[in-house]
C-alpha cells in the first residue's frame, strides 16, 4: 500500500480524488488538508463519502511525509510552495495549471503573471497517459490537464497523428461545458437563477487551455471558443478539421483505431442510429472515460472531431489517478473502472 | 450634449453640468469612460477591474 | 381590424402565434385548425392561454375565407394544397419549409423528396424582414424561416455585408438549440431522464437549414453544426469567420451597427464586464428580438459571430407576425414589442 495525502481537498476535484482513492486498491489516504475547513470531518465538505472514513481535515503545515502528494490547490498556489512539497513526498501529482506548460513565457502570456518556480517545469511531465504514457510512468513529477483541453485533444489527436490536419487552417474547437468546472467558489455566474438555461459564451477567444491543446498536438492553428451550458458534469469538444486530402468514413475508422488501439479509458462512439451516436457527456458521470469520434461531411470534406469527459474525472481527478497508478507501477485501471452514471 | 465613445465610436449622452473626473458609462459598449477635460470635452477610458468565472 | 386564420394550430408554435395574435391591435383571429383536436377548446392545447378567446379548434374543411392563412403545419404538407389556401385568403405566411428555399432542385437534395408545387416557389418571398422587407411589404405570399438559419444568418450578415468574408473558407456555425425546436411529438429523443443535461450532437453535418443559410447569405461554404444543449426555448449561433483583411473592434462595431440601424427586433450586444456580454437566448424568452454580437481574436484574425433569439418566436410564430405586420402595412412592431422574461 502507498501512502497519499491531498492537498486541497475541500474541493470538487479533491473530493473525487478521495471518492476514488478511498476504495483504490493499492492507496492509504494519509491525510487531506483544507485551511478553510481545517479540523472538521472530511464529510463536511463531501456528504456523498460519509461514513467512507474517519478522516478530519488538516492544515497545511501539519502535513507529514507520505509517498505521493496530489495537489489540488487553485491555480498558482502549488508553483509558490513547490519545494516544500517536495520535501514531504517522492512523487507528486499537480493538478492545477501551475506545471502542464513547458515555456514560462508561454505561461506568462496566458496566465497574466510571471511563472514561480521556472527552474521545475522541465521536471514536470505532461500528465495526459493516452500522448505520454512512458514518460508519466518514469516520472516524480507529473501536472494535471486542463478539462477542455483533454477533450479537445483526444478528439483530435487521432487526425494529427494521421497527418490529416492541414497545420495551415489548424482547427477549431467549440467547447461546450459544465458548471462544476468554475469549483466550488460561488458567485453572480453561478447563480441559479442565472446560470439554469443560459448558454453563455464565457470565453469565446482567448481561453487558457488553448496554449495546451496547442502543446499537446504540436500545432500553432488552435481556435478554442468556450459555451457554458446547463449540466453540472460534463465537457463535449465539437471540433472542425477540413483535411488535406480526401478522406473517407473508413480512413476515420482507421486513424481513431490506431491511435487509441489498447487504451484503457478511450471509447470510440460512431453508430448510425440511436440516441447516443456521438459522444455524449450525459453517459460519462462519474467515470474516467472519454468518448470520441467523427461526423464526416463528403460534400465539404469538413471533419466535425468529438471529445467528451465528464470534466471532474478524466478531466481531473480520474486523470490524475491514471498517472498516479502508471507511477506506482499499478495496474493503470486500478480504482477507475466504474463506468458512467446513467441516466442522471 | 452628446460626445463619441472612444472605444466604440457610440454615441454617448452627456449631462449639461459634467465635471471633469465624472466617470460615465458608455451605454453600447459597457466602457467605463473618464472625464479627462470638460472644455475641450475629453473622453478617456477608466481602469477596469478583470472579472474571473474560473477555470 | 384584418381576419386570419391559422392553420395548424395545435403546435408550439400554433400556440405562439395565438399567443400573439390574440392581443394584436389589428387582427381578429377567426379560425385555428386542428384535425386531432377537432371540436375542443384551444386551451386544451394551449393552457396558457386560458381564458383569452372562446375559439374551438375546427377540421381543415371548416375553413372560411379570411384575409391572412398563416400556416403552421408539418413540412411538407402546406406545399400538398397550396391552391386550396390561396382561394380562401389574399395573403398567407407559410411557417414550414416548403416555400423557403428558390430552387426546386436544391429543395429536393436537402428535404430528400421533390417539390410538390414548384411553380409556386417563386411566388413566395423569403420571410426575413431584415434581409427582405420591400420584397415582403409587397408580398401576397410569404415564407417562414428556419429557426438555426435565422441565428446564423443575423449573426454573420453584417461581416458578409462589409465585405469581410473569405468566401473560400466561408462560415463554421456551431448552433445550440433548445428541446422545444423538436416541435410537440414526443419519442426517445424527447423523453427528459435522456434529454435533460444531455449535449447532443443530433445534426454535426448536413443539417437542413444550410441551404437556408446558403441563399440568404449568397454563400456556397455554410458549414453548420446543431447540438442540442438542456433548454426548452433558446438558439445560440456560435458563428467563426476569418476576415480576409485585418479588423480592429471599431470596424466591427460599424459592420453591425450599419447593418442593422434601424431594426426594430436586432440589438447589438457586446459588454466588457457582466455576465450578459455576449448574446444569450436566456434574457430572449417569449421576445421577437434577435441579440448579435462578436468576440474578436486579434491575435489569430479569428471572429467570432454570435446570434441568440428565442426558436419560437423570432425563429418562427414572432418572425411571421412581423412579416404579416409589414404585408398588411401595420407598425412592424405591432402585437411583437414584449421583451423577453427574465429570469425564467
Amino acid at each position: 500500500m502507498i501512502r497519499v495525502s491531498i492537498v486541497g481537498g475541500s474541493g470538487y476535484v479533491g473530493g473525487e480524488l478521495l471518492r476514488i482513492l478511498l476504495k483504490h486498491p493499492h492507496v492509504e489516504v494519509r491525510q487531506v488538508t483544507s485551511e478553510r475547513l481545517a479540523g472538521q470531518w472530511f464529510h463536511r465538505a463531501h456528504p456523498h463519502l460519509r461514513g467512507l472514513s474517519d478522516l478530519r481535515f488538516v492544515p497545511m503545515e501539519k502535513l507529514e511525509a507520505c509517498d505521493v502528494l496530489v495537489l489540488a490547490l487553485p491555480h498558482g498556489r502549488a508553483m509558490r510552495s513547490i519545494d516544500r512539497w517536495a520535501r514531504l513526498a517522492d512523487r507528486i501529482i499537480d493538478c492545477s495549471a501551475d506545471f502542464r506548460l513547458r515555456d514560462p513565457t508561454v505561461y506568462e502570456r496566458w496566465y497574466g503573471t510571471p511563472h514561480r518556480a521556472p527552474a521545475w517545469l522541465d521536471r514536470f511531465v505532461y500528465g495526459l497517459p493516452e500522448l505520454n504514457r512512458e514518460a508519466i510512468r518514469n516520472a516524480r513529477y507529473v501536472s494535471g490537464v486542463g478539462c477542455n483541453a483533454v477533450a479537445t485533444i483526444l478528439a483530435v489527436w487521432p487526425l494529427v497523428r494521421a497527418g490529416l490536419v492541414d497545420s495551415g487552417r489548424g482547427i477549431i474547437a467549440e467547447v461546450k461545458a459544465g458548471s462544476s468546472e468554475a469549483g466550488r467558489q460561488a458567485g453572480p455566474a453561478s447563480h441559479h437563477p442565472e446560470r439554469s438555461r443560459s448558454i453563455r459564451s464565457y470565453a469565446p477567444v482567448g481561453h487558457r487551455h488553448t496554449a495546451e491543446v496547442q502543446m499537446a498536438l504540436g500545432l500553432e492553428a488552435v481556435h478554442l471558443s468556450m459555451t457554458a451550458v446547463e449540466t453540472v458534469r460534463g465537457v463535449l469538444a465539437t471540433c472542425h478539421v477540413f483535411s488535406k486530402r480526401p478522406v473517407t468514413e473508413r480512413d476515420l475508422w482507421r486513424a481513431y483505431r490506431e491511435a487509441y488501439a489498447g487504451e484503457p479509458f478511450v471509447r470510440i462512439v460512431h453508430e448510425r442510429t440511436g440516441l447516443y451516436r456521438h459522444p455524449d457527456p450525459k453517459v460519462l458521470v462519474g467515470s474516467n472515460y472519454a468518448d470520441v469520434g467523427w461526423a464526416l461531411d463528403e460534400q465539404t470534406g469538413r471533419i466535425v472531431a468529438f471529445g467528451a469527459i465528464d470534466n471532474l474525472m478524466k478531466g481531473a481527478a480520474g486523470n490524475a489517478v491514471q498517472c498516479l497508478n502508471l507511477m506506482c507501477g499499478f495496474d493503470e485501471r486500478a480504482g477507475l473502472d466504474a463506468p458512467g452514471l446513467y441516466p442522471v | 450634449m452628446t460626445a463619441v465613445c472612444p472605444e466604440c465610436e457610440g454615441p454617448i449622452r452627456l449631462a449639461e453640468d459634467l465635471m471633469e473626473g465624472e466617470i460615465i458609462p458608455c451605454g453600447d459598449c459597457g466602457a467605463e469612460l473618464e472625464v479627462l477635460s470638460v472644455t475641450p470635452l475629453k473622453l478617456g477610458l477608466a481602469p477596469e477591474v478583470q472579472e474571473d468565472w474560473g477555470e
